[in-house]
């Protein structure tokens, strides 16, 4: 009884090669085609710490990290006991400890499951010559016990470690090798757990930041001003490579009010540009955004949540920036707010950002967080595709004279940039006429306040995508957003699976709210659950905002982060809200 | 239109909006001087871009006929390098006040200078906030008496040259708004100038500072001498945190790479290296698993 | 038939002095303890512009800058032009205008008003031998005609004087004296509008931004860190001489990040301290209020509203930082928001601020709007007394040891500062454990969570003050909040002398919401009337955050700023709304 | 206790909290050097307040035994202004890293030199953001290949010692953390000093510059000599922008005023015109109509 999906978790200190070996497998698993989610976690240390790699490996699309390891491998029970809370085996998983380890492994940890100790460091010593090989070692076990594949993982280490030192590369296939005969000493034990599947095309393994920045690329950003911050600084590292080889330049800033100063210069200047951080710099960016709105320069900007507030939990996730993003500023400024739910949409997202940015020239917020934005995730290198909308500058006839902000129908005023001959004109954060003069007057204030926000609604209606999940028609509706959207929709398709009428609705768009399909969604269900990584209740307080909620027919699960949203917490979740609801059926 | 007549004079850059300035504010002189140095230069309008923070000194891009942008307080030259690093060919100056550029916009003005952005910064100062009534400047003397520092200012006030100086600009000069002329010759060097050129305007406040202010400005100004050698720090030093005399002219001057000529040259490097410019396939396809 | 109210206009350019008649006659009537609401607007012009100064007097507590003059004193009818939405004559105005400008007065204002040509600047010249004087010579005229009383501006005028140049003071005497005589020659047509009252107590007269000063001195703040913006300025000017004097110390910092930085700083060091700023300040100090919440250290930050977004109408007054003011800021951070309605709550509110942010560690936002910060009102001086609360050290026996973040059953743990022996502690805004160690794990943010937020309990069981106007059930129930409320409270009590049943509520906490005694108001009405200056109705979905409420019965009136609500804007809301109603009945 | 024993050794500085840095991480030896400054000096721990922002070095607070703020990214100067001008008895020391204090936080260290506040600096360079894995700081080295300058790092460093020189600083220093007894020393005359004192450490990152950071610093490192005019900023200006030494010891050091001193006398002269001290009422009556 082979399985169709995998969860693999990996456990130990800095000088184990935990994070070597997980990429190794999510790589090879790319490359046959298979789907995967890796996600990796540190201790407090800066290098050398406790750290540890969970991969799920499926033959179906996965919408979510695992929540439970079928194959948990701990070099070190001590490093163990910082993730237990993260890393729980489920009841019948396969431990492979290291043999020699002197600490006990925790009380209570999977009592059913099959505890077995490898000798890693003993077996890496005797065929590779280094104990510094046993994570390979691993690898050869994990080939021949569970199917990993074993091909591509030779391939991918062939890769590594040729045309390194001499013998490296001999020594760790050694150690590979020895690793898959040890595997064969156990017998069947993994034969239960081993992966079938058929070969399908290779991959791409990427992630959520990575396809931020890929889709920067593909609308036609060329310009990015950024500061380093966890967990959004790889779309600055990954831009500084890309960026000059088609024509674009990447400026690190000193802080983060300069970065978004910047991208609103590059606008300014007819570039399309953006910049990334997370919630600290999203708060300095507070005051420019509202100039961006003000004078109607598009700006886009990459918000990676993390745990908060201040500091907080930087390297951890949670969905609390929401407030931030739909309403800090000071004063009435309209701006767009888009959600990303996975790393597929980290892409679509951004595009959709620039192609608004730049269509209704409006400053424009990716919301992601780190459990998309720093998961490695394969996607079909075929999805990235979308078309891409430039920006409307004014036609010879809009200039004579040109307006700048000229009062259209939809709000939009066709916008020059620096080059441009005959629509010369010049703009402030001041309130101002169509011709960007400043002006104090209430009825010019009143005039081109609508203006700016008539924007919206052409916006909202050509943005206002969103996930439902689940029967047209449900007992129980969930409603919830960003990364939270995978867990729940596999939560939903179990209980669904088990007979429960459970739906669930995720918008795409946060703002301008897609009120239209809340209402039918809202209509659609007998009552609701919000369900969000936030103690707040961000989410729910933002929705109420534009919809009423009667207090009765809504349950709220909204608690901190710090942990990613598992599928158990929300299938949990689901039960409690639906016996509720029988319970309530029987009293009336 | 023959070769020798300018096809831009002074009053081409100019804008019909009537600047809000006292009667008699130095900002007048400065607005002159930017008008008279492009037309010198003949900026094509078209091309060129003046970009401000807020105060009274950063409604400046509203007078000058060129793409314009007054930005908010304290940002001008972040908007600026967004401008000139997206746009290398276009001309980017930046102005803005004391209070602008040097309390809220320090740090963008010290890495600015640091970086060698190729841009003017025209600094007008008059030693006080004027839009907000007239508060204690980075650059207001010690002691003065001010709306905010009712005791008398307890702070000491800094020399921006010598920042300037200090963290990298390779143009850094002094000038007296009082003197157009002066202000005019020594504003079109530093536009020409490649790299950060800092132009320091000694541009008085007659609201806030009184007739004073303007008079002694004019009775400390003296021309920096022929003598001098601009392409010392230590030599420039000199010029700094005079007390009795304000030394207007070039404190400094070198030639060094600007942050364009670094970033295009990366650029190059970084093309050279492919047949083809990258298309978001290629991309992707660097994510293809590596066996 | 004298009258217990006048409300006169004065407009002119830079050198009319038309600064000096409106702080004379206000002068005057305060120190006849009358009451007074003066309120000056410029042109753009940064000195020498148009100017203009509306000074209400009444017998009677007003609630509101008045919406329509009976008196205007026009020097100049060009400089008339820019305020004349603001400026407007009632009906039966009285127009006293430069007889020697050549401007003819704009067509359509007050057609019935009587139009009378002063020679301002001959009186004067004659009198006082310079034109300059021309300002005293309308006082005189108003003391004549209309009763300001003439005994307290003569020794205004004398005290303005005194000590000046050789023959200023007797030279403007004579000029006031003129003005009388002019008066005279004029009969009786003064006669309607006299002010008929009876002498009291005089009263002080001062700013809402001043008010703020007083009660930050009062509450005990003894540290100021504040950049200058425009409309809260006068916060730092007063304090920078006021603090020292009681021992305290002003910094004026480089920027609004450090001046929130440094309130940080000093809370921390056991000092009570605040900053004062404005919309774009408040932007820039969004991520370090969260450190605020984070690290439980008080901050007290005054925020003077005015037109937006970015710079807008740096001027002008609007309601709309609302959002910013409650939701701003990365991550789940708890605070406290209040509101000042007038000169005195600004003196109010900001002593609570300060006692809430030190009983419960948090940070505190006051908001005010230009509208009340920076006119001037008159206030008897009794009523700057309130209770003042202080930080809870901790006791010996809490320092054995002592754990900063104890997580107690109402939030709040016994706060340390320098210089207590027994109770050193490490801080920051990382999530830390109940001794302040930083910890990453999820189980212990949602304890710290729970801790920060636990406090707001105890916040809102104290603090959930409000005001409630008109009848205790009404057919419709006006919602509104800080300046509003006193053009408000005056349309309905207006709208009740005429028969209709209209309420009115205003909360003086924003946040935490105050929800039952808004239900409570919702309630006891039959339909709701939003009422706000914010163009996109922060209000209204800032409140349904918390509560629902109903579409069908809710109107919204929610403009953009750039001039104060009037009591007649609110009049002709509760008119169309009272109308829609009826007919709504009708249709049944 | 008798008199001559010290009451508080090196140790007694210590928390239990384990730091997060790497083995061989720079940051161990300024640690150190904290402590023994601080033993040195004998200042007492609860009237000690040790302030810092955000990266590998600003978690120093956590390991010093004083009150002690980790606060946010750049504005360690903000707090330690807050601290030290409300509770002028209080001892402040200020640290951090590179990215913190000179990019981020750029403004705060230019107007807290400016301002000549009592506060010590401790700015812990190493050339590199430490916490966020590895990119340019503003004391990188030009075309240095770093995790956020993939083709090099096309911008010029600058040295922080020669811009507080150029501000206003009062103490400017320059050690090196692989030597702790060297830093120990200049710490201690660092917290000694009345005024902003600077040092700035040369603390090496082992994990994202490698061993040839460390390397580097020590075979460059060489005393200031001693007969160096400490008191002459253009004496001072060539130990700055050194490459191939680095010189270690004190640049610069002047007496002049601090903010503390400046504010202390504002408030003798502010309370030396009244009688007693306002209380409310006075201060409201202040108001009454002035007639
Ligand atoms: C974030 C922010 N803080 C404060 C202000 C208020 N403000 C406007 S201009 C100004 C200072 C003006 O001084 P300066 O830059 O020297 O210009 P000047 O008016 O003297 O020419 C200030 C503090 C603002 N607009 N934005
Ligand atoms: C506002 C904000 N922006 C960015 C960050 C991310 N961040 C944390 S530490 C750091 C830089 C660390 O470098 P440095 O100050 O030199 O300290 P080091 O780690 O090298 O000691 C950055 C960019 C943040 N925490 N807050
Ligand atoms: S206030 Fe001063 S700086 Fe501003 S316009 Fe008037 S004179 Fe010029
Ligand atoms: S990353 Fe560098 S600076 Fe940070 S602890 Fe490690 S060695 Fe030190
Ligand atoms: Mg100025
Ligand atoms: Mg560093």
């Amino acid at each position: 009884m082979p399985s169709s999906e995998l969860t693999l978790g990996i456990v130990g200190s800095g000088g184990d090669g935990v994070i070597t070996v997980g990429d190794i497998v999510s790589q090879a698993a790319a490359f046959e085609g298979l789907n995967v989610i890796k996600t990796e976690a540190y201790g407090p240390q800066i290098r050398g710490g406790e750290s540890s790699c969970n991969v799920r490996i499926a033959v179906k699309h996965i919408e979510a990290q695992a929540d439970r390891v079928d194959v948990l491998v701990v070099f070190n029970w001590a490093d163990y006991g910082r993730f237990k809370g993260e890393m729980v085996p489920g009841d019948d998983a396969i431990i492979l400890y290291e043999a020699s380890d002197p600490t006990p492994p925790p009380e209570g940890i999977a009592p059913k499951a099959q505890r077995i100790a490898v000798p890693y460091v003993q077996i890496a010593t005797d065929a590779a010559g280094t104990k510094a090989a046993k994570n390979i070692v691993t690898l050869g076990i994990l080939a021949g016990l569970f199917n990993v594949p074993v091909d591509a993982m030779r391939a991918a280490i062939s890769k590594k470690f040729s045309g390194k030192k001499a013998g490296l590369l001999e020594a760790n296939v050694k150690g590979f090798e020895a690793g898959i005969a040890f595997a064969k000493t156990l017998g069947t034990i993994g034969d239960a757990k081993r992966l079938e599947y058929t070969k399908g095309a290779p991959k791409v393994i990427l992630s959520g930041n990575e396809a931020c920045a890929i889709a920067a690329v593909h609308a036609g950003c060329r310009f990015f001003a950024g500061y380093p911050i966890t967990p959004s600084s790889e779309v600055l590292h990954f831009l500084s490579e890309w960026l000059p080889r088609v024509g674009g330049s990447v400026v690190q800033t000193e802080d983060e009010l300069s970065a978004i100063g910047a991208v609103v210069g590059a606008s300014f200047a007819g570039v399309k540009s953006m910049t990334s951080t997370s919630g600290p710099g999203l708060s300095l960016m507070t005051e420019t955004l509202g100039l961006s709105a003000m004078a109607e320069v598009p700006a886009v900007v990459g918000n990676v949540q993390r745990g908060r507030p201040s500091t907080g939990l930087p390297t951890k996730t949670e969905q609390s920036d929401l407030f931030q993003g739909v309403f800090a500023g000071h004063g009435d400024q309209p701006r767009v707010v888009l959600s990303a739910e996975d790393v597929e949409t980290c892409f679509h997202a951004t595009v959709d950002a620039f192609n608004i940015a730049e269509e209704y020239q409006i400053p424009v917020i990716v919301l992601a967080d780190q459990a998309i934005a720093q998961r490695r995730e394969t996607v079909s290198p075929e999805t990235f595709k979308h078309a891409v909308i430039d920006r409307r500058v004014p036609k010879p006839e809009e200039m004579a004279p040109y307006q700048r902000y000229k009062d259209t129908a939809d709000g939009v005023s066709p916008m020059s940039y620096p080059g441009i001959k005959g629509a010369i004109y010049q703009t402030n954060g001041l309130e101002h006429d169509e011709n960007g003069r400043p002006g104090s007057m209430h009825l010019l204030h009143e005039k081109m306040s609508a203006k700016r926000y008539r924007k919206l609604r052409p916006i909202r209606d050509k943005y206002h995508d969103f996930y439902r999940m689940g029967p047209e028609k449900a007992d129980l509706g969930i409603l919830c957003w960003g990364s939270s959207k995978g867990p729940v929709k596999e939560a939903v398709e179990a209980a669904n699976a088990a007979g429960a009428k459970v739906a669930a609705f995720a918008p795409k768009v946060l703002y301008p709210f897609p009120k239209a399909q809340f209402l039918d969604f809202q209509h659609s269900v007998k009552r609701i659950l919000v369900i969000e990584i936030s103690f707040a209740a961000q989410f729910y307080k933002y929705i109420r905002t534009f919809m009423d909620l009667p207090e009765e027919k809504v349950k709220i699960f909204a608690r901190s982060g710090g942990k990613n949203l598992t599928v158990p917490e929300v299938a949990e979740q689901i039960r409690k809200a639906l016996s509720q609801m029988s319970h309530e059926e029987v009293l009336i | 239109m023959s070769a020798t007549a300018p096809a831009f004079t002074a009053g081409d850059y100019k804008t019909d909006l009537k600047p809000v300035w006292c009667a008699g504010c130095g900002d007048f002189g400065v607005l002159t001087a930017v008008y008279r140095a492009m037309a010198e230069l003949q900026w094509n309008p078209w091309e060129t871009v003046v970009v401000s923070g807020i105060g009274c000194s950063s409604r400046l891009p509203g007078y000058v006929a060129t793409y314009g942008f007054n930005g908010i307080h304290g940002r001008a030259l972040t908007i600026a390098t967004g401008v000139k690093v997206s746009r290398p060919e276009l001309h980017v100056v930046a102005v803005g006040g004391d209070g602008d550029g040097l309390a809220i916009g320090g740090n963008h003005f010290l890495h600015s200078c640091r970086r060698n952005l190729d841009v003017t910064y025209v600094l007008m100062d008059n030693e006080i906030y004027g839009l907000t009534k007239g508060q204690a400047a980075p650059t207001t003397p010690s002691g003065d008496k001010t709306k905010s520092t009712y005791y008398g200012n307890p702070e000491p006030s800094f020399d921006p040259c010598e920042l300037a100086l200090s963290v990298g600009a390779t143009w850094v000069g002094r000038a007296f708004s009082g003197d157009v002329k002066g202000t005019v010759d020594l504003m079109a060097k530093a536009f020409a100038h490649k790299g950060f050129a800092f132009l320091n305007v000694m541009s008085p406040c007659v609201t806030w500072r009184g007739d004073d202010q303007f008079k002694a400005f004019k009775a400390k100004a003296r021309p920096i001498p022929e003598t001098h050698d601009r392409t010392s720090r230590a030599a420039a030093l000199a010029f700094t945190r005079e007390t009795d005399i304000m030394s207007c002219g070039i404190l400094y001057e070198v030639k060094v790479p600007s942050l364009i000529d670094r970033l295009t040259e990366m650029k190059e490097r970084a093309r050279a290296k492919q047949t083809k410019e990258p298309t978001t396939d290629d991309i992707v396809r660097s994510f293809l698993p590596k066996l």
